[in-house]
């Protein structure tokens, strides 16, 4: 496997569930940094807390695990300080939308230079299946177990919301146009936002009895469609996939520079 | 400017702790406003990018305590200013920085609390918090100042000691050093030591542990985006950085991190004294506190009292043997601070005789005062009120 | 020396507190004195009375409050009925006799001198009226050189501003002669 | 070197590829995954899809088949 | 005033400075409860930290003057407890969309029965005008001497992103437009944001060399237009007004009280 | 159910707390999920809507203590819980309960810190975060327990404490008693006393003062949304609720908000102790850490050892003069708990003989064992290790 | 019954209702808002702009004017 | 009454927790026992190796860790090789034969039972096998009755299950006898 200097070997198998969708998020990530030819040192992954925030124990960039919900302010600061490395935050629902929201959208507004990664598996699932504010309402959960009354977050509308210039989403089933969308958004200058919805057949799954892995695959992959698609227009009850937003805007750190120009001359 | 205009300012002591910060080597500032700290960032705000470095105001409190932990692992110098709200709200990620080694400097302009409080009047009630805001066993450094002038100079020594212990360290100002302005003498470059970052020198290829403690103690590390590429958590790890949970690897860095701030009080120890050689009554306080002090002090010596100041400029670690050694052949300890006795508490733990010692307090918002003293004092000395 | 305690005080948009500023800047940079300068904010700082307290000295300075100001400056009815009862037995209040009455029953030097008056007459508008007031006070006071003053003056504003603030310099000064004996 | 190499330690047995291999080439095995070369056409999606990154797939597409998520087309 | 009585009138006149828009909203709000015949028994005003967040302090409702950006979050608390109470929560841009931003889309999701009035003066005046996420690029504040390189959010398209259910902007300028929209937004059942456009002329409008409160008042007239007018139409630089959103969704406690019902079948 | 099963179950502690809470009138509870406190909420979540009571999933712990502060003004006896991580992030809003005086329960069920550190694994280093975590002078009641029914005891003491005193009240749990099974017997209702709030009994058109103390020194509510119509701030203010910077008002309100918990520390100390009477040996311990303590006790008296135990169940405030009194004869005594010494910094205040105080800790995530205490009580007997 | 009541101790001087009166009925006088009785329509606008609270038109609009943010209409 | 210390030991799927929990329940609840339930949490619970401790007995029961079982059940390889040298010598170790290899170095009643093979010949499907152990160390151990257990199994669960529960208790019951001359 060619990205295997991209991993630290040691640490696998990983800790992550059978059939975790997180898993394949980190595999096509790795694909994509790879065909990319990106220099790992050029690399900085920063997560939250969550099961999907383990993600940065795995990928051999410089990695920071930091605290639930904090990624984004914590990638600021080290782009901010760095702005030519390459950031990608990857965030579990719970962590970029309830605890971390704010800075989700202030990121958003910011248009830093940053490639976030929102991985919805509409649960808690590093403790243990509390819903989240992309469950939606319906769902079963341990703090649900009359069914959730809360209406989920559109993770693409409140991004679009909040300013962001890229804004996409696919799951762990479109793996090929994952790979895609992650090289787009990597590419993009400026703020990207990704939500890939994954499977957690261990909380989720079980709870909401949507079976195995290979169930919740199936179910994104007959209950959504791609932007713009005949199937997607047929049928209002799909999730559209696709990319959102893709636009230009100026971009914080090199806006920043034209501060320190203009402090430089005032000296 | 003239040279001489250049280096003597009549200014702020809150600007006076960021031209301390840049003269340490500050590079990046995050933060939120909030009284009585705000000028901090706005003189930040104008002054960083002339150095090239980085100013930003985030969304809120946690948002900067979490970017100056970002910006410090990539290899800036990196400081935050608050007051106590937002000291509360920091207190999370200051744990983090503590528990990552994260060498970084966390002002707080204390003002009257709890909650709102008085935004624009003075106390010093979050000297426990600095030491045990955050959750979990840890340890942490916090200085203070009573000048202007002071106001630099503990700024430069709490970049010195982040950097040279990998910690978060606290400076404790008031409101009323915040923003009292007199005459600053910034020295030139080179003149009060500045500890770098100390970088490993490990060559690319070769292991790299951010977390392996030299022979002395410190921990060289190495600038994300630089040839080194590790990992960096809150959870419990090894010398790699990586995870752990094995007890052995767990009890050995809380110990880590505790001792290597609580076995340097001596190190760690910054004070001031007058006087204390024949005092009977000594004084001990720190902040604009320690001024009020300083005037009876001197008003009394002149009327040939026998009484000294002891001025704590480190809070925590607590130096207790200083303390206990400065007060050796007192008759009487007064803390002279405003709050309900916090650093009287640690004083009575520290001294031989704790029943001798007495508050000074005064919690109305206001500065206390040399007759506040005067009047505990004679109480004291059994001539009533 | 006399130590010197200086509580200025008016309404938010007079620039007390520039004018504190500017006094203790003369005293620590140009006069070799120590000063310190401190001000009292609050959120009734907002439009309502401001207040700021200077002590200039020739030695260390600690507590850095006017408890008992023995030089006062009052620049509005309210200022002055709020802080004239502190003054010192036998200080000095300084205060623009248009704004602000005298009152008879506090035992210090009264002098009231229409600055604001005069400063809307000879400099057309009120900006500098801050900067006429302690043109009067530095006179009164000679605590610091009114050449001192000028040049911190120079120094902290606009060039453009430079003339009128120096002509206010001048108005206060004058203004402040005839009182001259009463100091 | 085979085609689809699959690192039994870190395979779990999840079945992902085995669901949504095009070929149907991939079977559990004692709760692994096993190819069977004769199915298999190696379009690589194998190695996309698994979450353990335990499958590497070596050889291009057979036949320049056009695969997708949603099967051959 | 017939209004009189809904003040706390030893406390006139107000801390606010002279112009300052918050005393028109509030100017406006207490003639809409007025008007609306409410009882001031049934209300409840919820503020944070900030000039705008002094409000609470002078009408005469039940009133909890909390922490900065909190508002929302202790408002939600009230309201549980107290479904029949008719909560406000007036914020300032700083207070609801800097440091309370996650509450605010927390409670557009949640949909819960209130009406939150945002007082955008864009700068957070109480601290001495330092730029907000709502003042937008280019903007001169204490903090932002070089001008601000910071995009601003929409505040409506925030709110809408969220899944607010009812979503409308006015200004301090446009007074009959800000009691209609107040009326209705008090009236919509769910959670209702209001964002005011007001004038801070003691920071904002000095610090940009804009004025004073007449001059901003004015600015506010000249550079917004109402939704579908045919001046928006013409010139897209304008701020449109109006009411943006207005639909439809389960309110969150009533859907508790579902919960409750389904709770109380198992015992 | 029959009514044995209603009364006896095998629960774990957590699920005892929650069976305490509803006991003692919990009607509103918020909270963000975080080991080890997790099921708390769990089965808030099942069991508050069956007695017609709100539990709501915020989007943080800031929230929850947010809606936990404003539900309780609305009249709702209400609960949060949490972990560190959490604990940090409440410290503010736990300070404006304070000093709103809003009653309400904080359950801290500790895990190992700072920072995330381990999330599953036992510690109780929060101790002194429970006190000085907020900013700004005040004062709060924590309470522990060591037994899944104390955790049930004690939870419907904190709703008692906190509605007798408006206070905010810590509850101060471990992982191991959280998650630890045993039996809890629940008593039929009216068997434990269970405080009301106190409603003021101020007519229509009368004027209630929210912060005007009666005789006793209780502060009558009215909740929001009935007849009386006042203002609650974080300001410091006056017995209107409304904000004031005056100096004597603002001290005042100091030395009520500190006095009203530090002047009853006779009242609010609850502890159980065994084998004190004789004991030459002093245990003192509390939580999880005490079953430790407990099982050594009981070994050594098995061999006629002149051991015993005081388990502290109030840690705030700290009852100094019975620890004093209780440790009177003793020769040695030893603090158990899983920190660095924290309740032993205070048990040194409280004794005649500091030097004779000694700390058996662990701080590696794992529950300090017996044996543990057994190798200090050699030690310190000479007896070697 | 004054028309338009003027409360001189709440009045700030601000200026908004001067500069808004559709009528230019109002001017400062002393810093304080004065209203000319003969202009004023009592339209009520500056009752709803002024931030102070410190006005009160106790008087319905004459001549069924219809008055908007804008002016006259 | 000896105190009973038990781990007991598995894979995240087997219900070893829950098997705990019953045990304990039954000696708390039905045997007037003093019982004490615990596992340990961790990241790696998530798949990895579940352990439980159990301690039982007539009298308060206060560390409640067991750190040397006297009775530990192992049901997969990696569990038995963690937890087999901390057992108490002479104690007592119950494992699945098919799952697990005995170790002929510890000093340990070692009685290997292939439970598994014959819930799934007998039940058809696994999720009955760790009742079906369950009901063996009852037997064996004779801690609690099996009459005890039964109710306990009853009330916890669907009644849908009790059936096949009973089914496996019996089995593990039946399982078991041939080996009661060994503790
Ligand atoms: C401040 C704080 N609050 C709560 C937690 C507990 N916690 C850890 S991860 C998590 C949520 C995990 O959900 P998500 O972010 O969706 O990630 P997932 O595990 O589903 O990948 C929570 C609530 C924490 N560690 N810190
Ligand atoms: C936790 C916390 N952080 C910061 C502050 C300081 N602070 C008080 S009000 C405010 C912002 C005010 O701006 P805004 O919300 O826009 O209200 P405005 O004053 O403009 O009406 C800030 C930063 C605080 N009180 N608490
Ligand atoms: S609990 Fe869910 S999200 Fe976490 S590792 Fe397992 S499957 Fe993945
Ligand atoms: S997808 Fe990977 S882990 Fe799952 S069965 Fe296939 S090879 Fe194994
Ligand atoms: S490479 Fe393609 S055909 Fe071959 S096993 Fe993998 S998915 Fe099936
Ligand atoms: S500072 Fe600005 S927002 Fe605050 S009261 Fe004054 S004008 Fe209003
Ligand atoms: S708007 Fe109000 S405050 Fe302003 S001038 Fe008119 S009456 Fe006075
Ligand atoms: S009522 Fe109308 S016309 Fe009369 S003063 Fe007011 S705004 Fe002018
Ligand atoms: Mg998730
Ligand atoms: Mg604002």
């Amino acid at each position: 496997m060619a990205f295997r200097d991209l991993i630290r070997e040691r640490f696998f198998p990983h800790i992550w569930c059978p059939g975790c969708g997180h898993g394949t998020v980190l595999n096509s990530l790795l694909h994509v940094v790879d065909k990319m030819g990106l220099d790992p040192t050029s690399m900085c992954m920063v997560s939250g807390i969550g099961c999907s925030a383990r993600i940065s124990g795995y990928v051999n960039f410089h990695t920071m695990h930091t605290m639930h919900g904090r990624a984004l302010p914590c990638a600021t600061g080290i782009k901010l300080a760095k702005p030519q490395l390459n950031m990608i935050v990857p965030m579990g629902d719970g962590d970029a939308m309830a605890i971390g929201g704010n800075h989700f959208i202030h990121a958003c507004r910011r248009n830093i230079d940053m490639t976030a990664i929102v991985l919805n598996n509409r649960i808690y699932g590093m403790t243990g299946g509390q819903y989240s504010p992309l469950s939606g309402r319906g769902v079963l959960a341990t703090t649900a177990p009359y069914r959730s009354i809360d209406d989920d977050f559109d993770a693409v509308a409140l991004a679009q919301g909040a300013g962001a210039t890229f804004v996409a989403r696919t799951t762990a089933f479109h793996v090929k146009e994952l790979s895609k969308i992650l090289t787009k958004a990597i590419q993009h200058k400026g703020f990207s936002v990704v939500e890939v919805m994954v499977q957690c057949p261990t909380y989720f799954g079980r709870k909401n009895k949507m079976g195995g892995a290979v169930q919740l695959l199936e179910y994104y992959r007959d209950n959504t469609a791609p932007l713009g698609s005949k199937k997607l227009e047929e049928n209002q009850n799909l999730i559209p996939r696709g990319i959102f937003v893709e636009r230009e805007r100026p971009e914080y750190c090199e806006e920043y520079q034209n501060v320190i120009a203009l402090a430089e001359g005032k000296e | 400017m003239s040279a001489t205009q250049q280096d003597v300012r009549f200014v702020q002591g809150n600007e006076a702790c960021v031209r301390g910060a840049l003269y340490a080597g500050l590079r990046f500032f995050a933060g939120y406003p909030i009284t009585p700290s705000t000028e901090i960032a706005e003189h930040l705000a104008e002054n960083l990018p002339k150095v090239g470095g980085t100013f930003v105001q985030m969304e809120d409190e946690i948002a900067s305590m979490c970017a100056v932990c970002g910006a410090s692992l990539a290899g800036s110098k990196s400081m935050t200013a608050t007051s106590g709200p937002g000291f509360s709200l920091k207190q999370e990620a200051i744990g983090y920085a503590a528990m990552a080694e994260i060498p970084c400097v966390v002002v707080d302009v204390q003002r009257a609390g709890p909650s709102t409080g008085l935004a624009t009047k003075v106390a010093q009630a979050d000297v426990n918090q600095a030491r045990w805001g955050t959750h979990g066993e840890h340890s942490i450094v916090t200085l203070t100042a009573s000048t202007v002038q002071d106001m630099f100079a503990v700024t430069v020594e709490a970049f010195n000691i982040a950097e040279a212990y990998r910690t978060p360290v606290i400076l404790l100002f008031d409101e009323v050093m915040g923003h009292m302005r007199e005459r600053l003498v910034i020295p030139p470059a080179g003149e009060l030591p500045v500890t770098e970052r100390l970088r490993t020198a490990v060559k690319p290829g070769v292991n790299y542990h951010p977390y392996l403690p030299r022979e002395d103690g410190r921990l060289p590390m190495s600038d994300y985006g630089d040839i080194h590429r590790y990992h960096v958590t809150g959870l419990y790890h090894d010398i790699w950085g990586f995870p752990t949970e094995q007890p052995e690897q767990v009890n050995k860095l809380v110990h880590h991190l505790v001792d290597k701030i609580e076995g340097r009080v001596h190190e760690l120890a910054r004070w001031k004294e007058f006087y204390l050689e024949d005092a009977e009554n000594v004084l001990i306080s720190y902040g604009s506190a320690a001024r009020s002090a300083r005037h009876l002090v001197e008003t009394r010596r002149q009327k040939g009292h026998r009484v000294g100041l002891l001025e704590l400029q480190t809070i925590w670690p607590f130096p207790k043997d200083l303390v206990r050694e400065k007060t050796a052949n007192a008759k009487n300890v007064f803390v002279v601070e405003m709050n309900m006795g916090q650093v009287m508490a640690q004083v009575k733990q520290a001294v031989d005789n704790p029943d001798h010692v007495y508050l000074v307090n005064r919690v109305d918002g206001t500065l206390v005062t040399p007759t506040d003293i005067g009047n505990v004092m004679r109480v004291i000395e059994g001539k009533g009120v | 020396m006399e130590r010197y305690r200086f509580l200025l005080s008016g309404s938010g948009g007079q620039g007390v507190i520039t004018m504190a500023i500017l006094l203790a800047e003369t005293a620590a940079l140009e006069e070799n004195l120590t000063a310190v300068q401190s001000q009292s904010y609050g959120p009734e700082a907002r439009g309502g009375a401001t207040r700021s307290d200077v002590i200039i000295s020739d030695s260390e300075i600690f507590f850095p409050k006017v408890l008992q100001p023995n030089i006062l400056v009052a620049l509005t009815e309210e200022a002055s009925s709020k802080y004239l009862p502190l003054i010192r037995p036998g200080g000095l209040c300084l205060y623009d006799c248009d704004l602000v009455k005298p009152n008879p029953r506090v035992d210090a030097e009264q002098i009231g001198i229409p600055m604001y008056k005069n400063v809307l007459a000879k400099l057309g508008k009120a900006v500098a009226f801050n900067i006429c007031v302690l043109g009067a006070l530095t006179t009164l006071t000679g605590i610091v050189k009114l050449s001192s003053l000028e040049k911190v003056v120079e120094r902290r504003f606009a060039k453009a501003h430079f003339a009128s603030n120096q002509e206010a310099l001048r108005l206060g000064e004058e203004l402040a002669q005839p009182y001259m004996a009463q100091v | 070197m085979e085609a689809v190499e699959i690192n039994v330690l870190w395979c779990k047995g999840c079945g992902v590829c085995v669901a949504f291999c095009p070929k149907k080439a991939l079977s559990l095995v004692g709760e692994k995954a096993q190819v069977d070369p004769e199915l298999c056409i190696g379009c690589g999606m194998c190695e996309l899809y698994c979450p353990d990154l335990a499958i590497v797939v070596n050889k291009p597409t057979k036949k320049n088949e056009k695969v997708t998520e949603e099967g051959l087309s």
